[in-house]
């Protein structure tokens, strides 16, 4: 009743290439959008921002980055661990090479550096599909990782290979170090995502997300009707490093300030981001959010209802985790294998006929 | 929004109030890559605080309540323990990790809660100058270091000149760190140093002990953690490197590291920072408050190995730094603040830990506020396999503190100019 | 440059323009396996040209040659008057090369606007930071684009299944689809492979309205490979006509027809 | 003869070794792929749980104890028996059976049809589930296993080597072991797959599933048979690999050194998983002797990954594969 189409005419088509064409949409990412920003930094403590809030954004970011490359342009990378490395340690080497500059811009160079890196590891993509290129992503995850453990320039010759994010501001307010406030930190991720999810939903859109989506359903047809494969694949390379650079530098410089490269970044990582787009929807940026929401909630839900609901001892309850998450993961898979986004498309489908069905 | 009412709810279920209690947070890992290390650790911390509850009634008439929280060691899990602990009002965090440890040295020094890393984590906040809120006493890998090479300089009749020394390290910051100490004290005493690093979980290590094999070192050193453990000790007597030649630090020498090989593993050492064993009188009280009330950490069974002792000491230590705070503030109900006072103050004597019912447990040691990081007294232990016990074949002796200040000084040094740290103790 | 001396006027009264693409001596070889052998023949501007033969004649390899995919070992393309260096296919497409394929080559998560819109590329020239902003150039050149693919989805009559994601069509809509998205590339030579293979009389019928309104109202060339016998000789102006990789006939309908060796490959006489 | 040479030989000599470990892992991906066309992500855990499973039985745990403790206030751990091992192996095997019957009926069954990658992350939420599982059911501290398999160095090789070169090489026994273990298990299986009628409907199965189905052949029996086949590999490469280093979580992160052997040798090739993990194994192993001390040491894990990727770009279809030729 109240979320329907019907009677919501466009008259041009520049109306009809909205991002939200429905005006219940607009209307509710209208509300999302002033929560997040005016009403949630005033509600939130440390608790909230550290153990939820900025891991989920800063996923958020790597996972639409990640769907990009896997989701709409078809190229299964596993490699995604290692290049958040690079957008971490691009961001300490300029942090601590480049005091003057601010730290806005210090996020933004390590994303164009991780997007030349990432791009450089996509050119066997030319040549190699599919599975095999998923296993060959993972020589970027443990080559990259290898190099920052190994080369000391890295981490600025400090005894233990250890990274710290000094202490930057913007405005006068300090996003990074310990005495940052938790809305600062909060506010400075959520601009980034939200520009940054913006910005890919004007690529998928557009042309660039065409030959992106042409290259994944049929790489050859692509090419015969005009597609420049290296020109795709390299494109959605770069601007897939590029996002998940940025939030390789924000998980360094404002969620954890210090960072041990084999333990942050390392496989776990490339397969975490992973499930987040699958469990969230392949080739969906909303799916993106949705899978990152779910995977960086549900581990901390089920711990405070196991742990601090129900007195369980911790171990137990981490074994159940996985246990739980497992079994989610393989039933969410067999109820809808295109994840969240799709759950939600269906629901909506739903809803738009509801309360008459037929 | 749903789950997000339901996480609400249960955030407030959890921070009901409660009588005065001491919070002491174990950020322990029960899951995961190192399991079988954490386990007997959280155990340990956890019992002898069920002990001073159980026996006297808490510290000073407060009754202590652990919040264990799983960190898996994984860092982010680390932080939002950290996060959902530290407002119970939690005195001191006892991390376990390295990671965990430096994401939270900024932290807890602007929320003012002490940390204690003991034996691990950053070697130089032993400097308290720098690191206000950090403390590694009683000992640090630094330490660890110097402790291995002045065993072996006692065994060789101080002389290591002409001798090979190999490491054998894990690939990450932890097994790095005590590299430019071997480096700084192999141009002192003329030893030859290798370095053989081993890729996280050191499943494999064949090519690092045919290089030994061929290399021929006298010694070996490790900085091993985890499986990389029992697989180069396994490697270790299948080349038969003689075991009392192969030193592994404090974190390399547990039961369940050694186990796997059965008997060729015997003669294998292992550096100290404690005791080991059961033979203390504080054992009685544990078995009688504690495992035989039924309310033992865990499954109870790891009483006595050498990382629930260890978990016992960082508890005990604990313990007599909230004795000592409680002393200096009167007040028996401390704060962090408190608490971290109580820990510069903190005064470790043979005749406390005797009447703790741990005599000799461990070294004896004075914090101040420029040193956190105690004496650094290093002993070594040695593993019997035909009796399965581990025993301190050499007492807790000292360490090269010239080579180790130096370090430690230009390290924090660094650390405190890239964080524009002022002077702490001045 | 075309050479125009000899155009012509069909009867039905369209304009037939000069050669606009020659095939010479192309031969085309899998390992030792020859697909196409020494064929030569040529393409002219504006006419509906249809290849034909018994299945495994190289019809698929021809085409596959023109728009670039395979390139052949011997031989050379003229396109347009200039020699034709080996080139991808992405390139071919570039200068003006559309095609649809046998097997549909659909992107099928795409909807039936997207995939049309995909025949727009190479006419769409807004780069990367243009798009990521989106306001201004790249949605000005979107909506003019989309102007473009309106009018031919208009012309195909597919107005209703717009927003479908083409995997749910069925198989004559989709095969309306892909004519679609190589219309909106505006090619100079449309190539088809088997524009009404699976199809009913019907929709054979629709979709031989359109190819003949496309040739008459674009002047779009047209190369079409095609197993009905009947409509390639309504359709075509001239045909080719291959068997084992070789060319066997090459005229118009009638004289095709009437040549003693098309005949004897499509009543099967044995080759000894 | 050089130092280096001879050092060189002996490297070389336990590349092959690992190789043979290495392509024992990479073979139960090949079953399950070659089989129903699934990418088996929990290879690693199988071989994880199967290890778990088969000490737990040898020692008389008490699966679930730790839970059962938890819910109940109870405190039992152990049966207090002690089994043989081939007992335990005989039970694990069965174990491993019912694992593989139920993976069949509650997951993959309710995805036939459905897309690779999908089927791909099934595996993931499987390999997920049965971590957490095993955890649960035997409890996550480090467990010995001992199925009385020889370890450490071989003398006859140290002695004879060392007459001929004057420097014995070091060849574990346990190695040796292994490589003969694996061996017969290849031959078995190609036995089994030529010779009987499961083998023969199993090779059906891989070539073409209408068809197969067409012919009568149960795809659902087909396979679970595989799944419990990859079981057992699972298991052999868990002995394997916990008697060296105890069972422990690690275990199930062997799955990552077979994945470079999967993409040098195919993932529906015996044989290429056979030579691609002779050729990791050596080249990794080399790689480390030679230019290692160079670039500071441990360079195993990636460049096992990027032999392969390098080899993937000059040859894209693999060690087996023939030469792919795109069409529309």
């Amino acid at each position: 009743m109240f979320y329907r189409e019907a009677g919501d005419f466009k008259t041009t088509y520049k109306d009809d290439n909205q991002t939200f064409p429905i005006k219940f949409d607009r209307y509710r990412y209208y509300a999302v959008m002033f929560a997040a920003f005016a009403v949630i930094p005033f509600l939130i403590n440390d608790y909230w921002v550290n153990a939820i809030f900025l891991p989920f954004l800063i996923y958020a970011i790597a996972a639409i980055g990640l769907n990009i490359l896997v989701g709409y342009c078809g190229q299964v990378s596993l490699g995604t661990g290692g290049f958040m490395a690079v957008g971490a340690y691009a961001c300490y080497k300029l942090m601590t090479g480049f005091p003057e500059i601010n730290l806005f811009f210090h996020i933004i160079i390590s994303g164009g550096i991780t997007a030349f890196v990432c791009v450089l590891f996509g050119l066997p993509s030319l040549r190699i599909k599919g599975f095999y290129l998923a296993v060959a992503t993972l020589a970027a995850q443990f080559f990259l990782v290898w190099l920052f453990n190994r080369v000391p320039w890295f981490y600025n010759y400090s005894a233990s290979g250890q990274i710290n994010s000094p202490e930057r501001s913007l405005f006068d307010i300090t996003i990074t170090g310990p005495n940052a406030d938790a809305w600062a930190k909060y506010l400075f991720c959520l601009v980034f995502l939200t520009v940054l999810a913006l910005i890919a939903r004007n690529l998928t859109r557009g042309t660039i997300g065409r030959t992106w989506m042409a290259i994944r359903d049929m790489d050859i047809a692509a090419e015969i009707i005009g597609v420049n494969p290296l020109k795709a694949k390299i494109s959605a390379f770069a601007v897939s490093g590029f996002f998940v650079g940025v939030s390789g530098a924000l998980f360094f410089s404002v969620y954890l300030g210090a960072v041990e490269v084999g333990e942050v970044f390392g496989i776990n990582k490339s397969f975490l981001v992973l499930f987040m787009i699958i469990i969230g929807g392949l080739g969906s940026i909303f799916g993106s959010f949705a899978g990152a929401a779910f995977l960086v909630l549900l581990p901390v839900l089920l711990k405070n209802v196991l742990v601090g609901g129900l007195g369980w001892p911790t171990d137990l309850a981490a074994h159940l985790e996985f246990l739980i998450i497992g079994a989610l993961i393989v039933i969410f898979l067999i109820a809808e294998p295109h994840g969240l986004a799709q759950l939600w498309r269906v629901a909506k489908e739903k809803l738009r006929l509801w309360p008459f069905p037929h | 929004m749903k789950k997000l009412a339901t996480l609400a709810v249960g955030a407030v279920m959890a921070a009901s109030p409660v009588l005065a209690d001491l919070v002491i947070p174990s950020l322990s890992y029960r899951t995961g890559p190192y399991a079988a290390g954490g386990i007997p650790f959280a155990d340990g911390y956890e019992d002898y605080f069920t002990l001073l509850n159980e026996r006297d009634g808490g510290i000073g008439g407060v009754p202590v309540r652990v919040i264990e929280c799983e960190t898996g060691y994984n860092t982010e899990k680390g932080v939002e323990c950290y996060e959902s602990t530290k407002g119970e009002g939690a005195l001191v965090y006892q991390p376990l990790s390295t990671g965990i440890t430096y994401q939270l040295i900024p932290k807890t020094t602007a929320d003012d809660i002490p940390m204690h890393t003991m034996g691990y984590g950053r070697t130089s906040a032993a400097n308290g100058d720098v690191f206000s809120h950090t403390f590694n006493y009683p000992g640090n890998y630094w330490n660890g270091a110097s402790g291995a090479i002045n065993y072996l300089l006692a065994e060789n009749g101080g002389d290591l000149s002409g001798k090979k020394i190999a490491l054998v390290y894990h690939n990450s910051a932890y097994g790095k760190e005590p590299i430019r100490t071997l480096e700084e004290l192999s141009s002192k005493h003329g030893y030859e140093l290798s370095l053989l690093p081993v890729d996280h979980p050191g499943q494999e290590q064949k090519s690092q002990w045919l290089q030994i094999r061929r290399d021929r070192p006298d010694f070996v050193l490790m900085w091993g953690w985890g499986v990389m453990n029992q697989v180069a000790i396994q490697e270790a007597a299948n080349i038969r490197f003689p075991m009392e030649n192969f030193i592994g630090i404090w974190w390399s020498g547990a039961e369940h590291d050694v186990l796997p090989a059965g008997d060729k593993s015997n003669g294998y050492k292992a550096l100290a920072f404690h005791n080991v064993g059961r033979d203390f009188p504080v054992f009685d009280d544990i078995n009688k408050y504690v495992v035989d009330a039924g309310k033992a950490a865990g499954a109870g069974d790891q009483v006595g190995n050498v990382l629930y002792n260890r978990g016992l000491y960082a508890a005990m230590l604990a313990a007599e730094a909230i004795k000592t705070a409680q002393g200096i503030h009167g007040v028996a109900d401390i704060t962090p603040g408190m608490m971290r006072d109580g820990m510069e103050a903190l005064s470790i004597t043979e005749e406390k830990m005797a009447s703790l019912g741990m005599p000799n447990f461990g070294p004896s040691f004075d914090v101040s506020c420029e040193n956190h990081g105690g004496e650094g007294l290093v002993g070594v232990a040695q593993w019997d396999a035909g009796s399965k016990t581990w025993s301190l074949i050499s007492d807790f002796a000292a360490t090269d503190g010239e080579v180790i200040g130096a370090l430690v000084e230009a390290d924090s040094s660094a650390y405190a100019a890239e964080n524009n740290i002022a002077s702490n103790c001045s | 440059m075309l050479d125009t001396s000899d155009s012509y006027v069909t009867e039905d009264g369209r304009t037939i323009g000069g050669v606009v693409m020659e095939m010479k001596n192309i031969t085309l070889r899998f390992g030792g396996v020859v697909a196409i052998k020494d064929i030569s023949f040529d393409i002219r501007e504006g006419e509906i040209r249809a290849i034909i033969g018994p299945n495994g004649a190289g019809k698929s390899s021809m085409l596959n040659v023109i728009s670039g995919f395979y390139n052949p070992q011997e031989g050379d393309v003229y396109y347009k008057g200039a020699l034709r260096p080996p080139m991808k296919p992405y390139q071919v497409a570039q200068q003006g090369i559309a095609r649809t394929f046998q097997n549909i080559a659909l992107f099928e998560g795409m909807t039936v606007l997207d995939n049309i819109m995909t025949g727009r590329l190479n006419h769409m020239k807004a780069g990367l930071f243009a798009q990521a902003i989106w306001k201004g150039k790249a949605e000005a050149e979107e909506v003019a684009n989309r102007e473009v693919v309106e009018k031919i989805i208009d012309f195909l009559e597919i107005q209703s299944i717009r927003k479908t994601p083409v995997g749910r069509l069925p198989y004559g809509l989709k095969k309306r689809v892909e004519l679609a998205r190589a219309l909106a590339a505006e090619p100079s030579i449309l190539l088809l492979d088997e524009p009404m293979a699976g199809m009913n009389v019907e929709e054979k019928e629709d979709m031989s309205r359109f190819i003949l309104d496309v040739n008459d109202e674009f002047g779009t060339t047209i190369a079409l490979i095609e197993h009905d016998m009947g409509v390639v000789m309504d359709l075509s102006d001239r045909v080719v006509v291959m068997d084992y990789g070789k060319k066997i006939g090459d005229g118009t309908p009638d004289e095709v027809r009437s040549n003693q060796a098309v005949i004897d490959a499509y009543l099967g006489v044995s080759h000894d | 003869m050089s130092d280096t040479f001879i050092f060189g030989m002996e490297v070389f000599l336990n590349g092959l070794m690992a190789g043979v470990l290495y392509a024992l892992v990479a073979l139960g991906f090949v079953l399950i792929y070659k089989a129903s066309g699934i990418f088996n992500y929990a290879q690693g855990v199988m071989a994880l749980f199967a290890a778990m499973t088969l000490v737990g039985i040898m020692e008389g745990r008490v699966p679930f104890s730790h839970l059962i403790n938890a819910i109940f206030g109870t405190h039992i751990h152990h049966f207090g028996w002690h089994l043989p091992a081939v007992f335990g192996i005989l039970f694990t095997v069965a174990v491993m059976a019912g694992f593989a019957w139920c993976v069949q009926k509650f997951i993959f069954r309710h995805l036939v049809g459905q897309e690779p990658i999908i089927l791909f992350m099934a595996t993931i939420g499987l390999a997920y589930f049965l971590e957490g599982f095993g955890d649960l059911m035997w409890g996550s501290d480090i467990k010995k296993l001992d199925v009385g398999l020889p370890q450490g160095i071989n003398l006859l090789i140290d002695e004879t080597t060392f007459g001929w070169f004057g420097y014995g090489f070091f060849i574990d026994n346990l190695d040796l072991v292994a490589t003969v273990i694996a061996a017969l298990l290849v031959i078995s299986l190609i036995i089994f797959a030529q010779y009987t009628k499961q083998g023969r409907a199993m090779r059906a199965v891989a070539d073409d599933h209408q068809a197969a189905l067409s012919v009568g052949i149960s795809l659902n029996f087909i396979w679970v048979m595989v799944w419990t086949l990859a079981g057992f590999v699972a298991l052999v490469a868990g002995i394997m690999w916990g008697t060296k280093s105890g069972v422990q979580f690690s275990l199930s992160l062997i799955a990552l050194k077979a994945l470079p052997v999967l993409m040098l040798g195919g993932f529906t090739s015996i044989p290429g998983a056979i030579v691609g993990g002779l050729i990791i194994g050596v080249g990794e192993k080399m790689f480390e002797f030679l230019v290692g001390p160079l670039v500071g040491g441990a360079t195993e894990n990636w460049f096992a990954y990027v032999l392969a990727l390098l080899f993937l770009v000059f040859r894209p279809q693999g060690l087996f594969g023939e030469k792919i030729i795109e069409r529309v």
